[in-house]
């Protein structure tokens, strides 16, 4: 039993939000007397401290919070970066699907089609290569064209441009309640 | 006893008419290669008889497969010359096909719920340890659906905005022309294009434009376009600059 | 040297947000051999299954990531405040099955094969990214073709589209379920 109140509360530093204060795990854990509660914590925090492991419990604000080690920084950092490199923001999907629907098109038409400055967005598209200046548009200013690349097509398994869903095909889908719950969710 | 009442909840709780088909198959306790098709047929249509109304949006389905029973019975009526020979197709083979494959799925997806039983009862963390910023992982694989989704999403949000603007601003034509010629008065002139492309709404736009046009007409501002391709340029009557040729 | 590497992929996949496969930890632990790093995996897992732990180590969508146990739940719904997390409906689990053994596949194929109209709960699959859109099928109409998504694999806890079971498999669990779900029904 005691074991069994040890993993529960390990489970429950692992899956909070903030540091897991005491108290707090008491008024969960109810059914336990407080002393065995704060045995279980203290060989819960020791098995933690002898055994070589990738991952702590720290004590923070007040609470128990589980966290990665300093010493292995470095190897996160690099995680972190590769998680993100195939993935897009909210925001950068955004101006994707922009581009995608629209093109060929200017940073001009981006940004009032999204009604927001799409400059950082575009940019990044362009360093991930999933869109391409084309040339400029003879217009005032002669703004640079973009379009989608080939990259493009590779990462969402498209033969041609012609292939994406069409708009109307979409709305078939899209249409009703749940679309209009995201109002104006711009993470810029 | 009210068979009607009872019935009327059963349809609900089946999928669709081939669920509903393999539960009386399986109840009879029918071998499915075998199905007598004039007790099914019966069974079948007293599940739909029950009903009061027939729902055609959900119920089309069941309709059709209805047809499709009374169809194989007819088959099966009709004397053929020779017994059913081994080259002759049985009547209710595409019967047969579609309950084969249905119960497959069927099966499939009572698999699912279980897995998805025990699934639902792991957690799995969300968010970043505090170390790190949750800047750094909001960002998502997206699929082709996400970005045809994104599109959509886009333009909902871009009509609502223009229907707001709308609503909530008038434009007279004559405050329009008092804020240009108060534009090109302080600027000495405006860029068409630009001056288009800064305007909240299509609707203002085009308000602008007419205000413009009427400018144009009554001789108070003049329109200007050095050539082709190149921004066309607005003054004001008294202000155009000399040419310079 | 081996426990650090040990420590170093716990403290990975701990930080990763989704299932981290075995290709992602070798492309980041570029410093190691790649069988030192299988070797460190092994014993990590194991370490996890032998000792009483609250959370664990799961493979799921081709990756491995950190879960609470399932005998946990209702403590952790205390903390978090939650009620029990919802199934899908009946539905949506049939049309999933549809697409899951019948894949890559149409609605007109999923429509057919359930004898209802599944343009619905297919919406609700792509809205809840259970299934992605994978192309168009070249044939009259170019309708979209869907397949099941690394969501759902996760959503079911399968390591791969390959841990279903097969159709000859099926048909036993069938005649097992059969029997029950006749009674079910009747008493509804």
């Amino acid at each position: 039993m005691k074991n069994r109140l040890k993993e529960v509360i390990e489970s429950l530093i692992f899956i909070s939000l903030e540091p897991l204060t005491l108290e707090k795990i008491k008024s969960i854990l109810t059914e336990f007397p407080d002393g065995e509660v704060e045995l279980a914590i203290k060989e819960l925090l020791e098995n933690y401290v002898s055994n070589e492991r990738g991952i702590q419990i720290i004590q923070s604000a007040g609470g128990y919070l589980f966290s990665t080690k300093p010493e292995h920084d470095s190897w996160i950092r690099r995680l972190l970066k590769v998680e993100r490199k195939n993935k897009l923001s909210p925001a950068a999907l955004e101006t994707l699907s922009a581009i995608a629907y629209h093109q060929p098109t200017t940073l001009a038409e981006i940004s009032a089609l999204r009604g927001v400055d799409s400059t950082h967005t575009l940019k990044t598209l362009l360093i991930k290569k999933l869109i391409k200046i084309v040339g400029r548009k003879k217009s005032p200013g002669k703004p640079l064209i973009y379009r989608t690349s080939d990259k493009f097509l590779t990462h969402f398994g498209l033969n041609s441009i012609q292939d994406l869903p069409s708009p109307e095909e979409l709305s078939k889908i899209l249409e009703e309640e749940s679309i209009l719950e995201e109002e104006d969710k711009d993470s810029q | 006893m009210d068979t009607s009442a009872s019935y009327q909840v059963k349809l609900e709780v089946f999928q669709g008419p081939l669920d509903l088909l393999l539960f009386l198959i399986r109840k009879k306790k029918i071998d499915i290669h075998d199905i007598p098709i004039a007790t099914i047929t019966r069974e079948y249509l007293e599940y739909l008889n029950h009903k009061e109304r027939i729902n055609l949006d959900r119920e089309a389905e069941f309709l059709l497969i209805a047809a499709l029973l009374i169809y194989i019975k007819s088959q099966m009526l009709i004397p053929r010359e020779k017994a059913l020979d081994d080259d002759e197709e049985d009547p209710r083979q595409i019967l047969v096909d579609r309950l084969l494959d249905y119960q497959k799925v069927k099966a499939a997806s009572l698999l699912l719920r279980e897995k998805e039983e025990e699934e639902l009862q792991k957690w799995k963390r969300t968010f970043l340890p505090a170390l790190y910023s949750q800047d750094e992982a909001d960002f998502m694989e997206v699929s082709l659906f996400d970005l045809a989704e994104s599109f959509f999403t886009l333009m909902k949000r871009k009509e609502r905005r223009e229907i707001k603007t709308i609503k909530g601003k008038d434009f007279s034509l004559e405050e329009k022309m008092k804020e240009i010629i108060k534009t090109l008065e302080e600027n000495s002139f405006l860029d068409f294009l630009d001056y288009f492309s800064h305007q909240d709404s299509f609707e203002e736009a085009l308000v602008s434009f007419f205000s413009l046009l009427e400018l144009i007409r009554s001789k108070i501002v003049i329109a200007l376009q050095e050539s082709h391709f190149q921004s066309i340029k607005v003054w004001l009557r008294n202000k155009v600059p000399a040419k310079k040729s």
